[in-house]
């Protein structure tokens, strides 16, 4: 079931130059959401809904955490919302990550890019708790966008590269999977972030029957009417990344 | 008898609200959302011959107070639309009246839509849409050419056994000349408008951001144009409208009905609201209280007095 | 060389803003609140062979994100103008290029304004208004047939000593047939667009808005309907294109001179805060630099180099 | 001067149904102001701004005050406005009211009818501290929308007459003049309300040369130069309510 919800803005903090998390509380906290899930906010002066990955559910706490770059007018707006703000939040929205089929104890690789990262560190948590075995690669373009390294690294063995090597390993995300995360064979991948990144995870992982991206696309409605966010299958027909997505098998879908 | 209800040919409407064409799929997920029983009626997305995937992405960007899409009608094809997506909705949702939009690249091919679509036990009404502007082939070009459009509407309505409405295109010098060429075909009435031709470009990429380059302007930036040509219409030719472009206040609705709308759809609203045409319609009786209007019927009898 | 400076026949502007004609009168008010030496170049409001009081009120409506306007064209005529209104202009701001904005009911009603106000030492340019909706006689008449728009236009050229610009509608099924019949006629270049006619009703009265029934619609919602225009003539024509159609923001101005033109015009926002384009000139470089646009020159180059 | 002041809201009272008196502080309290300036505000969500008479300048405490009433979508999204807001304020815009040419001690008539009053308000109190002797004939449509009547009262002679009677008199505003105030002549009159109220004072005051009212017109910029608020003039001519009024001596223009 899909609900709009009027969330209250309880928190906005800057975690990194130009990222901001975002506290919402309300029903939606009380939903049954899984993680890769995501919501479609209503911004003010905005005509179109903005889409974001659900970062974190807080059930006990009553609110919602999303995390969020400001690269546009929407997100720019969103940076300047005061607490008790008013929000209508469309979710939960589309299917999130497989995790049922894991099998116990599973050894997991979770790969991130950028604020790719927010799905990533609810399933992150999930995963955690229900007993698998965490490896975590977090890509980001320079030391002053790192975000969330500790909140990741607390379930699981984390490393972190950046494009040009301000903080920790330099290179791009396939070079830390090649440097720390090539010895492994994992039960599951999980990923999320910009489309090079997706794309060399879809390649390296292509032969891996548990290897999933959660893909990005220009929405409107976010529930599956409108057709603006499609993808090509390879059998020449089509996913929704809103409503069949926006996680896919590697294979599903052509990025 | 209803204070919301309004008659056209082929639809007896409990209420003058119904979603658009290309804003609400098949009624799949909107009817997960609430009960479409309680819709004047539903335009579903456009059937052509062919299954069509349309255009590549992306294919919606924002503008001020409205959207731009060129989806470029992406549907399974008329015998699908017919196989499932119709039962569906008519096991489902039983009292919804369905109108299906039909479009082509060639006159045979909305005739041929019309056909196998046009009866019925399928669909209340078809929606003719002449005016799309997102494809290469057919669509708008039919709708800005008086005798093309006559053409195409004459044989449609040949085709198809059900009433057939003409959805109007908005980017022509005069409206009212497209019309009452049209009329004379004898369309059932009149759908309006489509979207307006728009462009928008990305700052950093120096490109259009559609990757259609153009797209079709739709939302409340809108509606004075989709009033004034609505208005037009009405005063110059005798068949019903079906009014829409950038309604999503129940203000707008009476609004539109004022301007000469018999009944209005509602577009790009369920795209950032699904739940808006079930809110318009909880909402419309308190506004009519508001203004005095009494029944929507009485608000059309009214308007057509004057005149 | 200033980063922001643009060349036009007849108009070599520091920087490519100017407030849009009907939306600066004839700059007597904003000449209080900041130097109009420092715009590109202003675009006076129109100018009639007789003093012309326009249209009965309400003359402006409200819409989402835009507004209607049925002025109709109010001025106190192009002798006054002359003897008045420019040399305000001339006196206080030497370094401002004025642009006048033509306007009749008739050929020779045009052709006169130009005999008289298209003068070197009176005005850098003319600009035709064949475009505007809120007048009986004249105005969008003209600019919606590409034989009237072209015998206009050759009269106008004839008839004034100064380069003539000429302002497009967009209310026309195709714009590049109108520019391309206008083309050849010889015009310095075009200006656009006008506004997109629209409508609005008063719920109470059931009656329209404004006394003129119909009107103008511009403002930000008519944004991406003048880039896709703007982004059209830019293609199939020539001559430079001076942009205007819901700028409020100077990646607006970025954006429409990627769509084509080479200076652009401020209209309703100058309604909505005085100070806008003064506003406007400050904010551009930076907002340039965002983008790593060296030059507004440079930034037209590279445009016209992809195509 | 005009200027574009951001102003906050710090006050905002429903003082009688719906009518509300909003307080905006700011450097515009500070600007020379004549009564019967007004201002023009835009409203988050409205594309146009808004024009009010000031009703109070306050120099001392740094805010200006406006009294506005529900009537469509701005004024309607002004009452629900938080305080704290920042709204972006044109003015002080247009002509006042000519009260330097009163001889000392004159005697005024001034004419309310509803929210015609804000304007009159500060009218009536710098007449007052002028010296001037005033006697105020106040008009609303119902009880439950009389407000003012103690701030004008503490002013001068005040008198009440709503339409229904459902307070103090009943009839129209003209109806109160003739009973109450037809017996003295007076030096000045000053009138602001609905059309019907300031055509009657137009014509009852025709012959009187300090009678003056103050105009409202649909307006977009309200500084002269779109000509959206053109009133015809007795010669043929035309002025604008925005820049050459509001205030025009009742035969200057043609209501
Ligand atoms: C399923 C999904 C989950 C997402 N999760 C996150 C997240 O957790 N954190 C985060 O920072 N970002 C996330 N994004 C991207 C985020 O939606 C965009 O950054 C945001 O919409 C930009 O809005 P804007 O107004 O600032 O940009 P503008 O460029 O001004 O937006 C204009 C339009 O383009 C769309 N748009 C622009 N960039 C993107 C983009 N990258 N992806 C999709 N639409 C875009 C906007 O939604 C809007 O419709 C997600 C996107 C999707 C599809
Ligand atoms: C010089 C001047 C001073 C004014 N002073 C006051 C005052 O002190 N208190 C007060 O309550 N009202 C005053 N008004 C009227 C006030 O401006 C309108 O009530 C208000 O603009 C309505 O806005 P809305 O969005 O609620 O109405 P809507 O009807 O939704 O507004 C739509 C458009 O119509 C215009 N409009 C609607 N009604 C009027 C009107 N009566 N006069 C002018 N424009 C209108 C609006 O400005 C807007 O552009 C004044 C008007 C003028 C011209
Ligand atoms: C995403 C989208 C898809 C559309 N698809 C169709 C379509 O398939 N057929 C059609 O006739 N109109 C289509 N339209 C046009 C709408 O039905 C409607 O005429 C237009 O959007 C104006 O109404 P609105 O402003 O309420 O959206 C589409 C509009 C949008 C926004
Ligand atoms: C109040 C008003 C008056 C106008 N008067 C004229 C005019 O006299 N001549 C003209 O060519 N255009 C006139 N226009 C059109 C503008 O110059 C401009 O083309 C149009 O408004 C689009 O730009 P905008 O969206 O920035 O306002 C007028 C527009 C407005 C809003
Ligand atoms: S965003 Fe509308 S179908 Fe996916
Ligand atoms: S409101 Fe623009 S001239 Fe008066």
């Amino acid at each position: 079931m899909v609900f709009d919800d009027q969330l209250t803005v309880i928190q906005q903090k800057e975690i990194a130059v130009g990222t901001f998390e975002m506290c919402l509380a309300g029903e939606m906290a009380k939903r049954p959401i899984h993680p890769g899930q995501f919501v479609n906010i209503q911004i003010p002066e905005a005509s179109l809904r903005r889409p974001f990955g659900i970062a974190e559910v807080n059930q006990q706490a009553g609110y919602i955490k999303i995390i969020y770059r400001v690269v546009g007018a929407g997100t720019e707006a969103m940076a300047q919302l005061a607490l008790g703000t008013k929000l209508q939040v469309l979710g939960p929205l589309g299917h999130g990550f497989p995790i049922d089929q894991l099998p116990k104890k599973a050894t997991v690789l979770i790969v991130s890019g950028g604020t790719g990262l927010p799905p990533l560190y609810e399933l992150t948590r999930v995963l955690a708790a229900r007993g698998h075995q965490l490896d975590i690669a977090l890509g980001f373009p320079t030391k002053n966008r790192v975000f969330y390294e500790e909140n990741m690294a607390q379930f699981g063995h984390t490393e972190v590269i950046t494009d040009d090597g301000t903080y920790q390993n330099k290179g791009l995300i396939t070079d830390l999977l090649d440097q720390s995360f090539s010895t492994k064979s994992y039960d599951a991948v999980y990923a999320c972030g910009p489309r090079p990144l997706e794309l060399a995870v879809s390649q390296r992982f292509a032969q891996h029957p548990q290897a999933y991206i959660s893909a990005e696309a220009r929405m409107a409605c976010g529930i599956g009417i409108c057709n603006a966010c499609v993808v090509r299958t390879p059998d020449n027909g089509y996913k929704k990344v809103c409503s069949d997505g926006p996680v896919f098998h590697v294979n599903e879908v052509i990025l | 008898m209803s204070i919301l209800a309004t008659n056209l040919p082929g639809l007896n409407l409990k209420n003058p609200i119904m979603p658009a064409s290309g804003c609400c799929g098949f009624g799949e997920e909107l009817g997960q959302l609430y009960d479409l029983n309680q819709l004047g009626a539903i335009m579903i997305k456009a059937a052509t011959p062919e299954p069509k995937f349309g255009n590549p992405v992306p294919r919606v960007a924002e503008t001020p107070d409205g959207m731009l899409n060129a989806i470029g009608l992406q549907n399974p094809g008329v015998a699908q639309i017919i196989k499932t997506k119709i039962p569906y909705l008519q096991q489902n949702f039983p009292e919804l009246p369905i109108i299906a939009n039909v479009a082509g690249a060639t006159e045979a091919d909305y005739v041929a839509v019309c056909q196998q679509i046009g009866k019925p036990h399928l669909v209340s009404a078809i929606e003719l849409n002449i005016s799309c502007p997102n494809v290469a082939h057919g669509g708008m070009s039919f709708g800005v050419d008086p005798q093309m459009a006559y053409e195409l509407t004459k044989a449609c309505v040949a085709a198809s056994e059900v009433p057939v409405y003409v959805k109007l295109s908005p980017n022509v010098t005069n409206i009212v000349t497209i019309a009452k060429a049209i009329e004379k075909a004898n369309p059932a009435g009149f759908t309006m408008i489509n979207t307006l031709v728009g462009m928008r470009f990305d700052l950093t990429t120096r490109q259009p951001i559609l990757a259609n380059q153009t797209g079709g302007l739709s939302g409340p930036a809108i509606l004075p144009v989709a009033l004034h040509m609505i208005h037009q219409v009405h005063l110059a030719c005798d068949l019903p409208i079906i009014g829409m472009g950038g309604i999503q206040k129940p203000e707008d609705i009476l609004e539109m009905i004022i301007a000469g709308a018999d009944a209005v759809a509602v577009g790009t609203a369920n795209l950032i609201d699904p739940f808006i045409c079930n809110k318009l319609i909880q909402a419309l009786p308190a506004t009519m209280a508001e203004y005095n209007i009494e029944s929507i019927e009485s608000l059309i009898q009214q308007r057509d007095k004057i005149e």
